[in-house]
């Protein structure tokens, strides 16, 4: 049987997946990640060794190393690594999924056998869209790039650059056009962060973390060869990259969720309420809706492979992991009383729960607002997968109006 | 396997997908045994159709989608337990009776019934059987042997009975091996009534989108306030992560019976939501008994009664939970 | 000191109606009020008693037998009420609130000679406002009436009548014009409900009571005389109607919820949960929220009385009603399990919170939805009392316009 | 009482009014000093003001509002301890001291200190004195008899200190009498904890209406969305009730501390609520340091641990309502 045969096969990587992480998975280093050089360190070997393994780009095409796994052994793949907690990918992630998935759609084959390799030798890559006061809305990004002979002279500000004080490059969103509609007049760039004129400020996170920049560009001048797509293009090109990650993230932090569980059950014990019935239902509830999410996550996966995604489904994963996580955050803040209100130091890119719980409770903001709010996500489910109607683009407060 | 659960779906949306709400019991209790479903879970070998879980989701899914009224669940519980007692010589012609609509009931209170009494039967006054679960013995006790009390409650869709048992009926199971089958009992009644919860807010979601889309105030439609549509889509997330849910232990040969009280005291509380949300959307005309709105709120409030309530499942699971977390 | 004086006079008050009280208050009427037709026999045996004792209209003006009394005065009284848990003045009680207040202020001496004496002998008067499909938006009222001579010929419906099925007469806003405003065309009339070609239909409600009624009217004939301010004034002579509650209906309800949570606390001893620290700690959090509630609805009367009153703060206090109420029934149908789930035939006219939970907490509804559902409520908070701008009037949804 | 409640309304607003958040922790103590807030609670014959508990929601809703850093709520209770012992000699110029800004510390942990040992106590390192507060014993602890541990916590507004108490210190009361008194204690901690929570709540809800009404998003206010709208709705309804009980609360002479726990308890979980909210509705900004939305929150959890957290107030208030309801 063809089924059986696919399922002893994933079945197989499994097991590989999971020798390989007794053998490689980096062990102790929520304590040794007490400083933002520590992390980058760790997560640069990590990646390394992934690297080495095989196992740090399964999303690639087939041609690169390491590349063409199927959503299926991604999955399993992700889950393993969830399992065996190692340290997430986050200083790479830009670089392997959101860079390298723009670039083999928009990039010259020049280009990708140039960059693609670099990526996977350590080249960080972030994403220069944000900008204050452009919010969700990308349509609105101001910054400006004027074009003279074969340079873009680029000049403007980018806010909520994951990593940017870390990277190396930047998938940069610039404005060349104020003509026609707004989306027409932007254009895609690869800026070398080490370029004159950019200043690179991380931004302090409320809860002590730096996981985000500010990008500041004062004329700094991108050769037109490091343009992807025409200029003009860039809305279309932007998508791509938006488009990059599989759906795999919310997966992989699910199972994460689920197997941080045991944080709070020690909190629990450590506290000697057990028996307190009120905390042992709410932390049932808490887990059903764990185990949910998981579900959700899950067959959203499954969905997407088997081509029957609808529009607003991503949404309904992103909102019930990030509800999910606030629920959680919340409680280990509940049990940790007065002692959770004195400052720990955090374990930099530790994950979502590390059981700092006020950082973790702090950090929970960052799903709940970053990729689309919780508000956006709920706009997007209402209308585009129940089917309610948008609210008329016309509906804007003008004088008097009120 | 005969059927794929796609399948499975089509009959049942084909039987009840165009039906009104709370249709008539007995013709829906004709229909249901018309399309085999009382044969879904009962062995090939003793003349069923051999699905497993999956088949019994869709099914309680489509039930509780137009609150079809009846014992159904109930008659499932007892076909269960039948197909498991090889050694009653009464069984291949009891298991054919029930699956040809004969009403053999059973208790959907939750847990063990009491050694002699039985709560939250349905239809027993119309039953040639009752099934009797308790710690170390499974029994199938005749009409004669058994007297019924009707309680009236609020959700009509559900007509339940006392039970005293006053005579030994037939054994199905003794010792573990009752233990075990008491199991799969509370298990299977704790996955159809997460079912029937899940098919009951879906349908309740879609009828108050609908009234959202169709009804003016301030001379737009209630859909476009967004204050509506957050709370509507706050409903559709909870509904699909329970329905995930239910789909991925619907997968689970084993037998977790506190998975499956977590699944249900979600699948309820969903259901719940749905239901209350549903009268304040619609104002008014939901709080008359013209409208269907509280049919829903009252199948929901007695499923989240059924089979042991939140408070009782929340805790069991977060017991489990704490005991899995070492 | 003129403060102590007051204080010694509304003392005095109190003691005096909770002596009349002890002597006058109907007994083990909740057990006895099984039937329709028992509810109104109390209604109306308590509303003669409330008459004779001086009790039953403190908020009339002091030239009519047993008015002017002072809103501190009148708190007291329902307080008084309240603590002795007779049956509240369902029957009566547009009667003397909207039909009076509305008279007061509209009609004629020799109408009020007339119609004043006749409900405190115990004449029932309803109101005719709502309308199928006209919702929270009365402008939109569409039963018609058409003037031939010296009556008015009316026809149409009208839903959710308070009391409807058991008033003699009916305050009716009818439309006299289709022309202009559509507040300009409506029209305010007095109706008496034995006119042929009246139908009132009680309205079954989905926890067995019938405390509404619809009316049908087909070619009803009014007399001019009984018509409250202009042809075309109705719109203003119903704002007089909706206002004639002067706080003080929510003050009751609220003392009432808290005299009632030992219906809660029996249960939870009777279903053996004392110790149950979740239950007990989902109690303790609805007593302090009832506090609140009693405590808003306090302040919300002693600042009537200042005079400094904004618009919005009556919805305060019902939003805060109506969600501590929700909480309070649903508490009672988690505690009653399955028991509560078998039905009890419901107590006409019992209140709020009878302890027949299921009931209880469909009943609760019509505060979370009538009088202003409470989506309503939290615009007006938002708009009116925070001040947030309000949605524009011209924002409908056109074709293609989504 | 010689000021009405406007009249040290209008002061706090003057003092602390037009301040930036957060003030300048030693400027603002000198302020409050020279206020003479510190002389509020203390009878007139002892050189105070002799004002009740409205005079402390008024100051301590304005403390809270701009987050005033710094003492006062534990120096009110140690000023309060120090009026009610009547035989210690050195009584009169120890509140004196105390009145004219001299740091005397106490423990905002809640309930009673250990034997040598207090937690939560702030700036206990500028102190002369700390209160000690036991069952059978109130004392006042000078400086050379205790040693301090700081606790850094997430909320910088307040400096928290452990501390050890190594010498007998000054007896303030002793026997019946101290055990009333440490009721006094902690009624005022509770209900000062309350105004603190109420007044910042206010101040992060109208920077929240603030921040929507300027912030644009597809071209129109986030003011306009009624999503957002009705949440304001529902955090003004809950503020404007837990702020209307909180001045019943202080008008009453009687010292409740359960009802008072109660009170905090609820202050504590609208102040969180707008706080939360006010991080969600402002987003990513709201996320950074530069931006005070942090400040409420910080300030709004350890506020909710201080003084009994709400799994503690809400069940002691659910048996003494089971108590009360016979």
């Amino acid at each position: 049987m063809e089924g059986q045969a696919l399922t002893d096969a994933l079945d197989g990587l499994r097991q590989e997946v999971r020798q390989w992480l007794a053998d490689n998975a980096p062990q102790g280093w929520r304590d040794r990640s007490s400083s933002e050089s520590a992390f980058l360190q760790i997560q640069r070997d990590w990646f390394a060794k992934l690297v080495q393994g095989g196992y740090a780009v399964p999303h690639w095409p087939a041609q690169w190393p390491g590349g063409g796994r199927s959503l299926a052994e991604q999955k399993i793949l992700y889950e393993e690594l969830a399992r065996a907690d190692t340290p997430r990918l986050l200083l790479s992630f830009m670089s392997t999924y959101h860079a390298a998935c723009t670039l083999f759609e928009w990039a010259s084959e020049e280009q990708q056998a140039l960059l693609i390799p670099r990526i996977l030798a350590g080249e960080i890559w972030c994403q220069g869209f944000s900008e204050p006061n452009a919010g969700s809305d990308l349509a609105n990004v101001r910054t400006r790039a004027e074009r003279v002979g074969d340079t873009y002279v680029v000049n403007g500000q980018k806010l909520w650059s994951t990593m940017g004080q870390f990277a190396d490059k930047c998938l940069l969103l610039v404005r060349t056009s104020n003509d026609g509609p707004k989306q027409a007049g932007l254009t895609y760039l690869l800026l070398d962060l080490k370029a004159p004129g950019v200043t690179a400020r991380p931004i302090h996170q409320i809860h002590g973390d730096e996981e985000f920049a500010e990008l500041f560009l004062d004329n700094v001048e991108i050769p037109v060869s490091d343009r992807l797509g025409e200029e003009g293009q860039g809305w279309a090109v932007a998508q791509s990259t938006l488009s990059s990650e599989r759906g795999l993230t919310l997966l992989e932090l699910s199972a994460r969720l689920r197997g941080a569980l045991w944080r709070l059950a020690d909190l629990i014990r450590a506290q000697g309420r057990q028996e307190d019935s009120g905390i042992v239902r709410d932390f049932g509830r808490l887990s059903a809706k764990v185990d949910a999410t998981c579900a959700v996550a899950d067959q959203f996966l499954a969905n997407r492979i088997a081509g029957i995604e609808r529009v607003g489904d991503a949404s309904i994963v992103k909102l019930s992991y990030s509800r999910t996580l606030r629920d959680f955050t919340a409680l280990g803040l509940r049990l940790g009383g007065i002692d959770a209100q004195y400052h720990s130091p955090i374990t930099f890119g530790g994950g979502m729960e590390t059981g700092n719980w006020m950082a973790d409770f702090m950090n929970s903001y960052a799903w709940t607002i970053a990729g689309g709010s919780d508000e956006v996500q709920r706009n997007i489910i209402a209308e585009r997968l129940v089917g309610m109607p948008r609210e008329p683009k016309s509906w804007t407060l003008k004088e008097g109006a009120a | 396997m005969n059927m794929t659960r796609a399948e499975v779906q089509d009959a049942a949306d084909k039987a009840f997908g165009q039906s009104d709400l709370a249709p008539d019991a007995a013709q829906s209790w004709a229909l249901i045994a018309e399309m085999g479903w009382l044969m879904m879970g009962v062995p090939e070998e003793l003349g069923g159709l051999g699905l497993g879980r999956e088949a019994a989701g869709v099914i309680h899914q489509g039930v509780g989608k137009v609150l079809v009224p009846g014992p159904v669940l109930a008659q499932m519980l007892t076909i269960e337990a039948l197909a498991a007692a090889n050694d009653l010589p009464e069984r291949d012609a009891l298991i054919a009776d029930a699956m040809a609509g004969e009403v053999m009931t059973a208790s959907l209170a939750g847990g063990l019934d009491g050694a002699d009494r039985l709560t939250c039967v349905p239809d027993a006054d119309t039953a040639s059987h009752v099934l009797h679960v308790t710690a170390d013995r499974v029994a199938l006790v005749p009409a004669e042997q058994f007297v019924v009390t009707y309680r009236i409650g609020w959700d009509k869709s559900r007509r339940l009975f006392d039970v005293t048992v006053e005579g030994p009926g037939l054994t199905l199971a003794e010792g573990d091996a009752a233990c075990a089958l008491a199991d799969r009992i509370e298990a299977l009644r704790l996955f159809c009534l997460a079912g029937d919860s899940l098919g009951g807010a879906e349908a309740a979601l879609a009828m108050t989108v609908a009234y959202l889309e169709t009804r003016q105030q301030f001379d737009r439609p209630l859909a476009l306030f967004q204050a509506l549509k957050h709370r509507v889509a706050d409903m559709r997330t909870q509904l699909t992560a329970a329905d995930a849910l239910f789909w991925s232990r619907a997968q689970q040969a084993d037998t977790d019976i506190i998975a499956l009280g977590a699944l249900k005291a979600l699948a309820c509380a969903v259901y719940r939501l749905v239901a209350e949300e549903a009268i304040q959307l619609h104002g008014g005309i939901g709080l008359t008994m013209e409208h269907p709105c509280h049919l829903f709120l009252k199948r929901a409030m007695l499923n989240c009664a059924l089979g042991g309530d939140a408070d009782h499942w929340d805790e069991q699971t977060g017991r489990a939970a704490l005991a899995a977390a070492v």
